[in-house]
């Protein structure tokens, strides 16, 4: 697909599809609202994107079920067509590009060429180290190579989804294909991670979204995670947060506190524990989110989430399950061996006690004494 | 393996090994020495002795009439300090479903925000205790460096879980790791110091009142 | 954890929390108090303010209940751009409350708005000259030929 | 603070081996209660002395810190571990000197801390055995020391003018009231504090007219006449037991099926219930306190008590009786018989204030000064009552009180409540 028009600013190409000035308000409006950013700033974010150059884009997939990238399509505001059109111009996409084979690497060494140091690196998956990265090939190059090379022209990297973020599934013990999260990989250039298993769809085009409009990396977390959507935890945002402060929690999926939309905490939710804007931003254009219809968060958007113990034990519980063997059980024989051992040190105690007491009376040979 | 892992994981077990062990050895030899039997003939019967002791086990948990002058302030703050302790512990839901992954069992417990006042009061109560034992000169002579461990020890893992829930201070994987690690500490520290004194209370008051009552005498 | 799940029919879709009893919801009345600060704020010539509903954690029932505390007011406007977007004036004058649908008629953004008038609405002082200019040249025009115009209508 | 530290030529010149040995003696109940400590310090607030003085050093639980010491390094659970890490120093003997004034001078063993011990620790019975400790490592005061060597060896406290059966013969002739002495068999067998025959003889003199008037087959034995046990207060066990072991052998050689002890507290302790201990086996015979033996017979409809006039009285309730040995109401009783007004004190029955004396302290000279210091916390309380009259049941108490009465120019003088049984007696006995 060739690029549409090179380096048309967005107003331009706005007002070449017919989009009013209003219109086109409405649309950054729209997308602040879904960056969570201040309303005021949507009018704002139009006046600047009037005359921004439209940034070049590659969106290069590796080691990934293609979620994130079905999550991407789905994004309602600002809608993918929309993207695509005007604010961005997505150079590179093996999935939604016509082009394939030779043609398709020549679109994207091109890509790359010409607009070298300035293009967006959009990926999603993990990249596989093992077998000299030959778990992931794609024209007989492996990932880690294609990510390498790349990253070099990148402007700046939006990681997409749990996978590229931190490793993801292939991640998880045992990790078989040695798969590594893009940061671990790339250090040499801003890393934004958009995590999520996918992401919200409005998190992603809103990353992207700011990106382009302010030319800077948001103010990321500690785990490179934009404030804006991962500031703060799902807990802090739900709309149960009421029921689980007054004590009611759905002790089972279908018990009378589940029907009454009590919390799910008992039920294994992890919203206590996981920064992501499911609760606010929701999904599917705001219908709902995983604890509105009535099944705890996974934590699916932090480190690690697959190999955090069940998805249904609560936060709180401790799992020492050996496999098949319950908690409870073992801590009985460990509390049992551990008395053990305390009873025989306190008898050694107490014997030399006594055994002290009876050779200092009986050389005396005098009454017993003792107290 | 991260620090929640561990802190939970091995840490707790090793936690709960060396509490068990050491709370086993400390009774066990001091129990074991010699018991020494009262030949002198007892005022009252067994029953009614036996009985004496476990009353003075409940009574003495409020000072007599004529000492609550004295005593009742620091007493009650002792005592609201350890029931807001056991609240929280006990009756947070969080902590219950801890407690049944552990022991299998569970029971009902209070609203989550009800804990969170009961914990922040809980909290300030246990900083006027230090204030107590750092001013009064009664205090100060006979404490030694396990009276204020202990104290730091407890207030640690309070405080750690206060700003767990809170989520202030860092994400909430590090906190919780950071406030199960306190735990683990607190259940090792345990049998070394005046902890032991939960194992010891009742017992203790029992045994002597009831020799008290073996006598007659007031208790 | 066994979860014996009876019908998936049995699970509501949408909640409906038991009936408040009197008393305005606590969503409900931390958006009035704001909207009491905004409108002095804007009275005294302080810039328009914007409340975002989708950011604030509200269960439905609070949503209802919003709307008709604040009531209808007599001025509704709908403006065509990318969809249709419908600017309801509320029973509390200054207060609009704006939902911004695309296409294929998605909610895309909900607001309320403090404001003499909703800044979307306001024409830019460009825009009119623009204007101004284009009908000049329509009316030099209709002395000679009539001629197809091909700038942006303005609906 | 402290004069002198007197070292009495005990057993060991070697402090830190009594107190090894020590340590090493203590059993699972004393173990017990020294693990129980939390370092509260309410105890403090049950003592006279850290009540009038505000002196930290005078807190019950203090005077055991070297004990405590001792047991945590010689024989606790992690006595290995603090021997090896240090964490606990062998106690040496100067430090131990420091606690002579703690445990003898300042403490009247009148056992008020174990009553408020929110552990329920029994302080006093700590205190007993620290002393215990005190006296192997040679450090009980002069006086006690002396006191006790004399009495074990000689079976008084002090030697005296006369040989105390005679005198005791005297005080019969004085008082007109039949002394029976050495009979070879009695129901009962009396004995007196050594107090009473030099100092009251009339209280000598209202046993016998009490037990005249009862007609109770009673006799003294002059080879166990005193009932005072000086190696209580001194902490010499062994001597404890042989004193004790004198009036044991001498109720079982009259056949007595009971021993009275007469009005004095530690005696009561000693004998009526640390005797057996010591003896290693139950007594033949049941020991009494004399209080406690008349409000039986009152009970009993033996004895007649005629209502007895005066003025309102106030009773001090004898610590080792009343507190630690449980004779509360048997004195009320006897009052309420004789129709006498009883003024309470704000502290009394198991709860009232030592007299200051107990516990041996009244005998030692060093500790007169801070004594009477603390009197006044008892004075002023018995003034508060408005009696004018003070009644008690222990030679002890009265002896204190006659001594503070001089030192203070006091307006109250102790009387004996036997006394004042037996000056109100109706029906004359049907004689001996």
């Amino acid at each position: 697909m060739q690029p549409l028009v090179d380096n048309v600013a967005v107003g331009e190409m706005l007002r070449l599809h017919g989009i009013s000035r209003r219109g086109f308000i409405k649309f950054c409006t729209a997308a602040a609202s879904a960056m969570a950013l201040p309303p005021w700033m949507g009018p704002a974010m139009a006046q600047q994107l009037q005359n921004a150059p439209r940034p070049s884009v590659i969106y290069l997939s590796f080691q990934e079920c293609t979620g994130c990238f079905e999550s991407f399509t789905r994004s309602f505001a600002p809608t993918i067509e929309s993207l695509i059109f005007n604010v961005i111009s997505l150079d590179y996409d093996d999935t939604l590009m016509a082009a394939a084979g030779d043609a398709a690497e020549s679109a994207l060494a091109k890509a790359m060429h010409d607009n070298f140091g300035k293009y967006v690196l959009i990926i999603d998956g993990s990249v596989p180290t093992g077998a000299g990265g030959g778990y992931c090939t794609a024209g007989g190059k492996s990932a880690v190579d294609t990510l390498r090379d790349a990253a070099k022209g990148a402007a700046a990297i939006i990681c997409v989804g749990t996978c590229s973020a931190f490793g993801g599934i292939p991640f998880a013990d045992p990790n078989p294909t040695d798969a590594w999260p893009i940061s671990a990989i790339i250090s040499d250039k801003p890393i934004i991670n958009v995590s999520g298993c996918p992401p919200i769809p409005e998190v992603i085009t809103g990353t992207l979204l700011q990106y382009v409009t302010t030319g800077k990396v948001p103010d990321l977390d500690e785990h490179l995670r934009p404030k804006a959507f991962f500031g703060t935890t799902i807990h802090d945002r739900c709309y149960r947060r009421p029921f689980y402060d007054q004590g009611k929690f759905a002790k089972t999926f279908d018990d009378e506190g589940a029907r009454n939309g009590w919390c799910l905490y008992e039920l294994g939710c992890k919203g206590p524990t996981t920064y992501n804007a499911c609760a606010t931003t929701k999904w599917n254009g705001g219908t709902s989110f995983p604890i509105e219809s009535g099944h705890g968060c996974i934590g699916c958007s932090e480190p690690g989430f697959w190999d955090k113990g069940s998805l249904y034990s609560p936060l709180s519980a401790t799992d020492w399950g050996k496999a098949g063997e319950s908690s409870p059980r073992q801590v009985l024989e460990l509390a049992a061996g551990a008395i053990a051992g305390g009873a025989v040190l306190g008898l050694a105690s107490a014997g030399s006690g006594r055994l002290r007491q009876y050779r200092s009376e009986h050389p005396l040979d005098s009454e017993p004494k003792d107290s | 393996m991260d620090l929640l892992h561990f802190a939970r994981g091995l840490g707790l077990k090793i936690a709960l090994g060396v509490f068990c062990l050491g709370v086993t050895w400390r009774i066990v030899s001091f129990a074991l020495l010699r018991i020494r039997r009262e030949y002198s003939r007892p005022r009252e019967s067994v029953f009614k002795y036996v009985l004496g002791g476990l009353i003075t086990a409940g009574s003495r948990s409020w000072p007599h009439r004529e000492f609550i002058g004295r005593t009742g302030a620091g007493e009650a703050l002792g005592y609201s300090y350890h029931l807001g302790l056991f609240a929280v512990v006990l009756l947070f839901t969080p902590h219950i479903l801890f407690l049944r992954s552990l022991f299998g069992f569970a029971w009902p417990g209070l609203p989550s925000s009800l804990i969170t006042i009961i914990s922040v009061l809980t909290l300030t109560l246990f900083l006027a205790v230090l204030f107590r034992r750092l001013t009064s000169r009664v205090m100060r002579l006979l404490s030694n460096f396990d009276d204020y461990f202990s104290w730091f020890i407890t207030m640690l893992v309070m405080v750690t879980g206060l700003a767990a829930t809170s989520h202030v201070g860092g994400p909430y994987e590090t906190l919780l790791a950071l406030h199960i690690l306190s735990v683990d500490v607190l259940l090792i520290w345990f049998p070394f110091g005046k902890l032991m004194h939960a194992f010891y209370i009742f017992p203790s008051r029992a045994i002597n009142g009831a020799l008290l009552a073996r006598k007659g005498a007031t208790s | 954890m066994e979860c014996h799940l009876s019908r998936l029919t049995d699970i509501g879709i949408r909640i409906e929390p038991p009936a408040r009893t009197g008393g305005l919801g606590g969503g409900v009345a931390a958006v009035l108090s704001e909207l009491v600060s905004m409108l002095e704020r804007v009275a005294l010539g302080g810039k328009p303010a914007t409340i975002d509903l989708r950011s604030l954690p509200m269960s439905p029932q609070d949503r209802i209940e919003l709307q008709q505390t604040l009531g209808r007011g007599e001025v509704q406007a709908t403006l065509t751009a990318d969809g249709v977007s419908t600017l309801q004036e509320t029973g509390v004058s200054g207060v609009w409350w704006i939902e911004h649908r695309d296409r294929h008629g998605e909610l895309i953004a909900e607001l309320i708005e403090v404001a003499a008038i909703p800044q979307i609405l306001e024409v830019s002082s460009d825009e009119m000259i623009a204007s101004a200019q284009a009908l000049r040249e329509r009316l030099s025009i209709s002395h000679e030929a009539p001629v197809k115009t091909d700038h942006a209508t303005l609906s | 603070m402290k004069e002198g530290i007197v070292e009495s030529p005990a057993l060991g010149a070697n402090v830190a081996g009594a107190m090894k040995g020590f340590a090493q003696e203590i059993g699972a109940l004393s173990a017990f209660r020294l693990e129980s400590c939390i370092h509260c310090g309410i105890c403090a607030d049950a003592c006279h002395y850290y009540i009038a003085t505000e002196d930290p050093q005078y807190t019950p639980i203090w005077k055991v810190e070297p004990f405590k010491q001792a047991y945590k390094r010689e024989s606790s659970a992690f006595a290995p571990l603090f021997r090896l890490f240090g964490f606990k120093r062998e106690v040496t003997a100067d430090q131990l000197a420091q606690w002579q004034h703690l445990l003898f001078d300042s403490c009247n063993m009148c056992g008020r801390c174990s009553l408020i011990c929110p552990m329920g620790i029994d302080v006093a019975a700590l205190i007993e055995q620290s002393r215990h400790a005190m006296f192997e490592a040679g450090l009980a005061p002069k006086e006690l020391y002396a006191k006790a060597a004399h009495q074990q060896l000689t079976g008084q406290p002090e030697s005296s003018v006369e040989p105390y059966r005679d005198q005791l013969l005297a005080i019969g002739v004085r008082f007109g009231v039949s002394m029976p002495i050495d009979k070879p068999q009695a129901e009962v067998m009396l004995c007196v504090p050594r107090t009473d025959i030099e100092q009251y003889p009339s209280g000598v003199a209202a046993l016998a007219r009490v037990m005249e008037n009862l007609g109770i087959s009673c006799t003294f034995r002059s080879d166990g006449l005193i009932a005072e046990n000086y190696g209580y207060f001194a902490g010499a066990k062994e001597w404890q037991r042989v004193i004790s072991l004198r009036l044991i052998d001498q109720a079982i050689a009259c056949g007595a099926t009971t021993l009275l002890i007469p009005e004095c507290g530690h005696a009561y302790t000693a004998l009526r219930w640390e005797a057996a201990d010591l003896y290693g086996k139950e007594l033949p015979f049941r020991v009494l306190s004399v209080t406690e033996f008349l409000a039986d017979e009152l009970k009993a409809g033996r004895l007649k008590l005629a209502k007895a006039a005066g003025p309102k009285v106030t009773f001090q309730d004898p610590c080792q009786l009343v507190r630690k040995g449980g004779v509360t109401e048997a004195p009320r009783e006897l009052l309420k018989a004789m129709s006498v007004e009883l003024q309470e004190m704000e502290n009394h029955g198991g709860f009232s204030f030592c007299c200051n004396g107990g516990g041996g302290v009244i005998d030692i000279k060093q500790a007169a000064p801070l004594r009477y210091r603390i009197m006044e916390v008892k004075m002023r309380e018995i003034d508060a009552t408005g009696a004018p009259t003070l009644l008690t049941t222990c030679s002890d108490c009265r002896r204190t009180f006659d001594d503070a009465q001089v030192h203070f120019n006091w307006d109250k003088k102790p009387n004996s409540l036997l006394e004042l049984v037996a000056s109100n007696l109706l029906e004359a006995g049907t004689g001996p």
